[in-house]
């Protein structure tokens, strides 16, 4: 290994000769500079080579030709190495963000960055106590030039502020140092660590001091008001080191003083990290300035590391490796997906300091830009495949190995109030890409686009290195990516691929499928082939929509072959995410995509501590002996995915401002993997639920509001999206409710209504995108009469709300029947009552829609309109097929479900011949369907028979009493069709769960805006926070 | 401990005209009592057998530091009494390089 | 006579030092003028300065300098700790350069038109 | 008021913290063992008469070189800060003319300043002080032809490459001491020599004056950039 | 002994013959009785036929589209299909129908075949008080529904089974097994919920004879209008023949079933005549309070 003391050379060297070598020129002396930089990234590298595959041992360089207790000590380690890269890579991008400026300005800007870089790199080597803080002056002091280099007078403001609390942390660190060397005979951390000197109530002062100081450095809440405002104001590469570079230098520092802090020191370090999370990100969703919300989002993430560092060896969670492992993949997260952002956010222009000024002054970003913003919030929030979803997955089922809640409790709840502002931010920038332009990347994308591909390339090793090598659960990046690079192609073209996808997907993982996988990959990888080749209903390339809807379709593939619990959570959230991509590709997507991915993750949050608290396999087997609550968790996490009543608000929206095609496939399909999830679920750790019959009733009811609530909202939307949305809502409501029942009877119900339910829904979703497409509007009572002109989407939207309404001949009413055959076998007579409400009320929205679409009186403009795309026809007319062939035939569907559930559950429906029965009832769907066949046949021939002299007439050629009406838009009964039903029931849906989460949104946000109060703008309050931080963690470290 | 004493007396000397440089209305008045507070700090090492120590802080603590604060006092007062054109320029210009 | 040990258990440069500290402190969290807050930081460092050596203080001992090769030996039994001197004078550099940058960030501040006290920087908050 | 509150309260609890520690740790009665190896080694092994020099220059010579870069950052930073013509350049025409004494006796001093400076830090090694009192006496010799003559100017380049050759001269030295004696530092260059004479203490002389050549022209470089009329 | 295929076809139309007849009668009579209870003369005992046969030998028909067509077609299918589906007579395979096609449930669902085909023919009409009938209607439907619902439930918990005929068998042996005696709460419940199912008064907003010419139907003539009227009967008949399947014990053959039907339906117009209409959202609060408690409380008699 290279001495770094050699390194240290060059770089004083290089540092002290830049004002000579810049009379040559700025290129010469800039050149020096950045080769210096790559210089310590190679050696970086070299270490890295040499410690890991051959496992070289760490080793120690001494200064002087002396070794420990008199010289200074410098370690080479691999958390070293590792940092050391880290350092002069983001150092690198930073420096290419700068070079324009650096260039502009005077030399002491290069010379200030590579003394910075230098500094932190000597933090993270050094093993003196002493040497570390002339490291870390020298950082700081090459920060406070560089902070003013390029002449902000913003960045003054903030950099004198930094000066202040670095002054006082710096004293404090003196200190601490020279009473660590007067009670530990020491200045060598190691040694200084053997030393019982240090471990009495004096040392343990003496070291308080030092934690205090590096605390103070690492930007913990709330006497962080300094760091935020030079996160904020200097130029963005210097806010990319400092939140990359600098943050590991110093969490590498307390890395490296951990042995000689006490336990009590230990959990000031974690408590402190944790409230910095919390407080941080509480405040950060506060932010409008994407700058300064960053800077917020850097605090809290470096605070979460810190935490971690503290709690694996406060708790025990794991050896070194576990703390590499998840503080390292936390720290390399936050590190990577911040450094591309902040070097990404100069692109999107200088943000004013009103935040009213400033959306208007940010530009829109190229789609690679966007792209990249993409990639890197996701990173940043822990989304699949980057390290912090990993990283956060160990760390999890570490803590809940400990048994620590409440520490899982603030953790995820923070995280998802960052998910909330870093992905709202992204939503802002992504929506305000131009509509296909086709704009070049901008210049200096390379930097975060770097960023972005590290990330991802860690993301996938870390993946690897846990385990999960699954190609299949991988596939989805794969197709995502692979579509990705033909996105120019034309639409047909991604759309043929996406199937070929599919069914390759299909194909690999067919052994893998037993009966119930199956009969869900039918409706979601079918489904999702089905919606890629609808997708071709509009011309054009519709950037985006493929690649993100095959990985989307591959990754429900991928929830089906998972077998383990993170397999599964990975693929889960992979799912989360492509999806959430694809609601925000819809118009105004933008808000209903946050709402969609604040509340996925949030139930995907309860799921994976679900997960974690259960030791055990994942599979469609009993599992015993485990505690039952978890199962708890992973219903209610299951529940808002399912969108119950409740924690539906993200529903309406995500379903109905996506793509058309888009809604349909997270209707259909999408909603089914958690129908999915919810029986392994049940079926694996069904018998262990505590309460269980309290459990299953309450989860019945909860279905059953669901049902209702969802069918009540739905007949008031005047958006036909809306009303199907709702919809959707509803009808998994009927699916959760018969899981509830939880016995043959109930899940063969289940299985049987999802199926249907993908059948109808998807006939209904398509046939509206055609009239969608074909009418320009979504507003029902904007259209009217198009049996006319779209009669096969008639025809396919009469179908499917017949089956919908559950009206017999059709296969809806099967379940139905199977729905009060089991409530009534079961007992539920009240819950059988109101299902049957609800029913009654679907009626009523189901009317709506095919009536104010279909029917009355056509509009003018709209009375040329084309039938659907056949894009759109083809696969409805599939799907009246099958939908009718499963009506003629009900074994054709009912047998199979039932041999899935007979695995499960003790029989209590059979088949007689076509005769379904039940404990209570039978019916033979078949002779049902053969008397109505009849029956109507009957009719019809009567009618034909009586009808003499049969004349079309025009339009408005009605009966009125005086005049005739002429205007289709007072004589189609549309608007407000439900008038008196919302004046006698209109109470029962005033939005309260809206309400609900929007009070509590509200309330999280002024929880947020309270706390930011600290953040005074005052340098000298600044000041002031630091030092009662420090005495309040001196008495806290006291006190315990 | 006559060494002691005198470190005491020091001691308190320079406390008092810490507590002088902060209190004080003056700038020049702080800054030269802050001088002072480092002057008898140099004397305080000197007696306790640090002359490197006394002398290095005579020369930059009590010296240079206070040259240098006087002349970035000077500095700043010479900004107030300048006519003030470029106080009305946009902070953000950034004209100016070096060169 | 209680007293008087305690009294000689007092190391007499520590606490100066350390009131010092106090008084920096105190001077940086209430004197709003950016001046009078270098000065104040100066101060303190001073203080930490005195603070560092206290820990070599060591009674009736000389500067670790030898005078001649020849009683190298027993010289070292005469003086005091070397270490904290080699520290502090790291220290005050550094001080001193942290002052330097300190004043200028002042004086860019002035100069560009702002206020000396560090109350009207308060633009970036919340 | 609340404010003033706060700020009592954050002195009396850092008091609290820090008090008892400074009480506590009372004086010594002998230095420490690490203390002691530091009194016994550096005479013998490096031949430093100044012992204090000797952990400066040498054993933690890194600290020191580190310091340097400090100083030399700072500098660099300040030069960057406040050089900008735009700043204000200082108003000379209003600055009062040095009076004639104070020119003469600058003309007179300056090479006796420098020689005592040049003197501290070649000494550093057997007597008290070093490269940074030297250093601070040669930029005494700067400051007072600054008062002589406010709107003279340094010779700049000169300054420049004094700074830089003596940073870079430092650095070379310590990488000699990498490569012919048994580390980067290491003063074993050149014999030790016999403690108390002035070619002694192997390359710690050299080091020194390194360095107060560079602290000189960086701390000169300071009260240049602060006068306000550097170009 | 099971009858052929051919015979139950046989049977069936039969059977449908009888209830068509039986139905229009009903109707007939009770205008008639109607009439002479305020004093009127009223119209003859058979005005019914009389209707139909008009209305079916109109000359000429205006249709506004295909699925206006369909929509009595539908309708029609829905009321013969509802009353295939139920056993008319417990024990006798002539008026079995096709009762094994399913239990209850199905009956229940059925009768939403006619409704929804007659709401869409009449929308495709194009008149707005078409669709504002429908409206109302359904409105009014889902709100009747839940008694209903809820006294079927009651019924079903009651006797353990769905299937009709088990339940009438469950009721056989006198008055004491009716529904009417074990569970009244069950059939005051039912009984109000068929006032709003045959749109009686109070509940005669949809039709809302005196405002809007006749609801939802106001397009319909010619033989169209002739089929709603068919189908008036005969749906009627076989609602009348489900709540005596359910809740009177049913018919062990033709006399009983139209004595107990006839009484059913005299009872209902005529409790329903006191009252004045009521509109939409107050007949929906209406059967969503005080039937829906009887209906709970019926099914909680049923459980213990």
């Amino acid at each position: 290994m290279v001495n770094p003391l050699y390194l240290f050379a060059c770089s004083l060297a290089a540092a002290f000769l830049l004002p000579l070598v810049d009379k040559l020129g700025r290129k010469a002396s800039l050149g020096l500079a950045y080769a210096t930089v790559a210089a310590w990234g190679a050696a970086a590298l070299s270490y890295l080579w040499a410690l890991f595959p051959g496992g070289s041992p760490t080793e120690s360089f001494g200064t002087a030709g002396f070794a420990a207790p008199l010289a200074i000590m410098l370690r080479v380690g691999p958390e070293e190495a590792a940092g050391l890269l880290a350092v002069s890579a983001v150092g690198l991008l930073s420096a290419g963000a700068m070079h324009r400026s650096l260039a502009k300005a005077p030399i002491g800007g290069a010379i200030a960055l590579l003394m910075a870089l230098m500094g932190m790199s000597g933090i993270i080597l050094t093993r003196d106590l002493f040497n570390l803080f002339v490291f870390m002056e020298i950082s700081s002091i090459a920060t406070y030039g560089l902070i003013a280099y390029d002449d902000r007078r913003a960045a003054l403001r903030a950099g004198f502020k930094y000066m202040m609390a670095g002054g006082i942390a710096s004293a404090l660190y003196l200190i601490g140092v020279i009473y660590a060397y007067r009670f530990g005979g020491q200045l060598n951390i190691d040694l200084a660590a053997r030393s019982p000197g240090l471990y009495g109530a004096a040392g343990t002062v003496a070291a308080f001091f030092l934690l205090a100081a590096l605390l103070i450095e690492l930007k913990p809440f709330p006497a962080n008001g300094w760091a935020i405002d030079v996160y904020q104001t200097v130029d963005p590469g210097l806010s990319a080191i400092l939140s990359g570079a600098s943050a590991t230098a110093l969490l590498l520092a307390l890395w490296k003083i951990m042995p000689i802090l006490g336990d009590a020191q230990l959990s000031v370090v974690a408590g402190s990290g944790l409230a910095t999370f919390a407080a941080s990100n509480l405040v950060g969703a506060r932010q409008s300035n994407a700058r300064r919300m960053l800077g917020y989002s850097s605090v809290a993430q470096v605070g979460l590391v810190a935490a971690v560092a503290a709690l694996t060896r406060l708790l025990s969670l794991g050896d070194d490796r576990f703390a590499y492992m998840v503080a390292g993949g936390l720290l390399l997260n936050h590190l990577l997906a911040k450094t591309g952002l902040f070097l990404l956010s100069r692109a999107l222009g200088e943000p004013g300091s009103q935040a009213g000024a400033q959306r208007r002054r940010e530009r829109a970003l190229s789609p690679i830009g966007t792209a990249i913003a993409g990639v890197l919030a996701v990173g940043l929030v822990g989304l699949p495949p980057f390290p912090g979803f990993w990283a956060k997955w160990s760390l999890i089922r570490a803590l809940a190995g400990a048994r620590q809640w409440w520490l899982i409790v603030v953790i995820l709840g923070a995280s998802l109030v960052e998910a909330f502002y870093v992905l709202r931010w992204f939503g802002r920038i992504a929506d305000m890409r131009g509509e296909d332009g086709y704009a070049g990347p901008e210049a200096g994308i390379a930097g975060p686009a770097l960023c972005a591909a590290a990330l991802a390339g860690f993301g996938i090793a870390s993946g690897l290195a846990l385990g999960v090598g699954d190609p299949l659960l991988w596939a989805p990046f794969a197709a995502l990516a692979a579509l990705l690079l033909v996105d120019r192609a034309p639409g047909w073209l991604k759309s043929l691929l996406s199937i070929a996808a599919v069914a390759a997907f299909g194909r690999l993982a067919f052994d893998r499928l037993d009966g119930l996988r199956l009969f869900f990959a039918v409706m979601l990888l079918g489904g999702g082939a089905m919606y890629s080749f609808a997708a071709m209903y509009k011309r054009g390339p519709r950037r985006g929509l493929h690649p993100l809807l095959s990985a989307a379709t591959l990754a429900l593939g991928a929830i089906l072959v998972a077998d383990s619990p993170l397999g599964f959570f990975f693929a889960w959230e992979t799912m989360t995410l492509a999806s959430y991509l694809l609601v925000l590709r819809g118009k105004k997507g933008e808000r209903a995509a946050l709402g969609y991915v604040v509340f996925g993750l949030g139930g995907a949050f309860l799921l994976m501590v679900g997960l974690a608290a259960i030791p055990g396999a994942w599979s469609f087997r009993p599992t015993g002996g485990a505690d039952g609550w978890p199962i708890l968790l992973i219903i209610g996490g299951l529940l808002v995915k399912l969108g119950a009543l409740g924690v539906h608000v993200w529903l309406p929206g995500a379903y109905a401002e996506s793509d058309d095609d888009v809604s349909g496939f997270l209707s259909s399909s999408l909603s089914k993997a958690g129908v999915f999830v919810m029986i392994v679920a049940l079926a694996a750790f069904g018998g262990v639920v505590p309460f269980q019959a309290l459990t299953l009733r309450a989860l019945g009811w909860i279905g059953l509001a669901t049902a209702l609530f969802g069918a009540l909202y739905a007949i008031y939307q005047e958006d036909v999206k809306k009303t199907l949305a709702w919809s959707s809502m509803g009808q998994i409501g009927y699916v959760i409710l018969a899981l509830a029942i939880n016995d043959q009877a109930g899940w063969t119900t289940a299985l049987y209504l999802a199926l249907n339910h993908f059948l109808y829904k998807s006939m209904l979703f398509l046939a509206i995108a055609g009239v969608i497409k074909r009418v320009g509007t979504r507003n029902m009572y904007e259209m009217g009469g198009l049996i006319k002109t779209m009669p096969f989407s008639f025809l396919s939207v009469l179908m499917a709300i017949i089956a919908l309404s559950g009206v017999p001949p059709l296969s809806g009413f099967g379940g139905k029947w199977l729905l009060y055959s089991s409530l009534l076998q079961k007992g539920w007579y009240l819950e059988a009552a109101v299902a049957f409400f609800a029913s009654a009320v679907a009626f009523l929205y189901l009317f709506r829609l095919i009536h104010t679409i279909f029917l009355g009186q056509p509009k003018p403009s709209q009375s040329t309109v084309r039938e659907a795309p056949l894009a759109l026809t083809i696969p409805q007319g599939f799907l009246m097929a099958v939908l009718l062939a499963a009506s003629a035939f009900p074994r054709l569907m009912l047998d199979p479900v039932m041999g899935v559930v007979g695995d499960v559950f003790d029989p209590i429906l059979r088949f007689e011949g076509s005769t379904l029965v039940s404990p209570l009832g039978y019916w033979d769907g078949t002779l049902s369907m053969i008397v109505t066949i009849v029956v109507f046949a009957l009719c019809f021939f009567w009618m034909l028979a009586n009808l003499h002299n049969p004349q079309p007439v025009k339009q408005f050629n009605i009966v009125y009493a005086a005049e005739r009406p002429f205007k289709p838009w007072t004589t189609h009964y549309a608007w407000s069709f439900y008038a008196p039903y919302e004046k006698a029931l209109g109470f029962l849906t005033r939005r309260r769960g809206e309400r609900f989460w929007e009070a509590f949104g509200t309330g999280v946000d002024s929880v947020g805006g309270a706390i930011r109060r600290v953040y005074t703008g005052n340098g000298q309050t600044y000041a002031l926070h630091v030092v009662l931080y420090v005495v309040a963690l001196y008495l806290l470290t006291g006190a315990l | 401990m006559a060494i002691d004493i005198a470190i005491i007396v020091a001691g308190a000397f320079m406390v008092a005209s810490g507590i002088g440089a902060i209190a004080s209305k003056s700038l020049v008045v702080s800054i030269l009592l802050s001088g002072g507070v480092s002057l008898a700090a140099s004397v305080v090492f000197l007696l306790m057998g640090a002359p490197d120590v006394a002398m290095t802080e005579a020369a930059i603590g009590s010296g240079l530091t206070t040259v240098v604060f006087l002349y970035a006092l000077a500095r700043s007062r010479q900004a107030d009494d300048e006519d003030s054109n470029e106080r009305l320029e946009a902070p953000a210009s950034r004209s100016g390089g070096s060169k | 006579m209680s007293v008087m040990a305690f009294i000689a258990g007092i190391n007499p440069v520590a606490a100066s030092g350390a009131v010092l500290v106090l008084v920096g402190l105190w001077g940086v969290l209430s004197r709003p003028n950016l001046f009078k807050i270098a000065v104040a930081f100066s101060v303190m460092e001073t203080g930490v300065n005195l603070v560092i050596l206290s820990v070599g203080y060591i009674r009736g001992r000389t500067a670790p300098i030898l005078d001649s090769a020849a009683d190298a030996r027993s010289a070292s039994a005469r003086m005091t700790d070397p270490v904290p001197q080699a520290l502090v004078l790291t220290a005050i550099v550094i001080g001193l350069a942290v002052t330097a940058l300190m004043l200028s960030y002042a004086v860019r501040l002035r100069t560009g038109g702002g206020d000396s006290s560090i109350e009207s920087y308060g633009e970036e908050k919340w | 008021m609340m404010r003033k509150v706060m700020v009592t309260l954050a002195i009396i609890g850092f008091a609290f913290a820090l008090l008892p520690l400074a009480f506590r740790a009372g004086v010594q009665a002998e230095p420490g063992a690490l203390a002691t190896e530091y009194l016994e080694t550096a005479p013998r092994e490096l031949g430093a008469a100044n012992v204090v020099t000797a952990i400066v220059v040498s054993y933690r010579g890194f600290d020191t070189l580190g310091e340097v870069a400090v100083l030399f950052v700072a500098t660099a930073g300040v030069g960057a800060m406040l050089t900008r013509k735009r700043l204000g350049p200082a108003a000379v025409g209003r600055r009062k003319p040095a009076t004639e004494v104070l020119r003469t006796a600058t003309g007179l001093l300056t090479g006796l300043i420098v020689m005592f400076g040049a003197y501290i830090f070649m000494h550093g090694h057997l007597t008290p002080g070093g490269g940074f009192q030297g250093g601070v006496v040669i930029a005494t010799a700067v400051l007072l032809n600054v008062l002589a003559a406010p709107e003279s100017h340094l010779a700049h380049g000169v300054m420049t490459a004094v700074e830089a050759l003596s940073g870079a001269a430092y650095v070379a030295i310590g990488l000699l001491g990498a490569f012919l004696a048994w580390g980067f530092l290491d003063p074993r260059v050149m014999p030790t020599g016999s403690i108390g004479s002035l070619v002694s203490a192997g390359t710690i002389p050299l080091i020194y004056s390194a360095i107060g050549l560079k602290v000189g022209a960086e701390l000169s470089g300071i009260i240049e950039a602060l006068k306000g009329d550097r170009p | 002994m099971e009858p052929t295929i051919i015979g139950r076809i046989g049977y069936a139309f039969v059977s449908l013959f009888v209830i068509t007849n039986y139905g229009l009668l009903l109707i007939g009579s009770m205008a008639r009785i109607s009439a002479k209870v305020q004093g009127r003369v009223g119209q003859p005992v058979w005005q019914p036929y009389i209707d139909i046969v008009k209305s079916s030998a109109k000359r000429n028909s205006i249709g506004h589209g295909a699925m206006f067509y369909l929509g009595p077609v539908f309708r029609l299918a829905g009321g013969v299909g509802t009353y295939m589906f139920i056993p008319a007579v417990f024990g006798s395979v002539l008026f079995r129908n096709f009762s094994d096609s399913g239990d209850l449930l199905l009956v229940m669902y059925f009768i939403f075949f006619g409704q929804l085909g007659m709401a869409l023919g009449a929308g495709e009409g194009g008149h707005p008080y078409s669709a504002i009938g429908v409206s109302r209607g359904l409105a009014q439907m889902t709100a009747f529904e839940v008694p209903f619902a809820l006294s079927v439930i009651a019924v079903a918990a009651q006797y353990g089974t769905l299937d009709i005929n088990a339940i009438v068998a469950a009721q056989q042996g006198g008055f004491a097994h009716w529904t009417l005696a074990t569970n009244p709460l069950a059939v005051i419940a039912a009984i109000v919920a068929f006032l709003g199912m045959s749109g009686h008064n109070p509940f005669s907003v949809v039709i809302a004879p005196q405002e809007i010419p006749i609801g939802p139907p106001t397009e319909y003539q010619s033989n169209l209008l002739g089929m709603l009227q068919t189908n008036r009967a005969i749906f009627n008949g076989a609602k009348l023949v489900l709540y005596m399947n359910l809740y009177f014990g049913g018919a062990t053959n033709i006399v009983a079933m139209v004595i107990k039907t006839f009484l059913i339906y005299f009872v209902n117009v005529f409790v329903g005549q006191a009252f004045p209409r009521l509109r939409t959202d107050q007949s929906i609060r209406f059967f969503l309070g005080a039937p829906t408690l009887v209906g709970i409380a019926s099914v909680i008699i049923a459980v213990i």
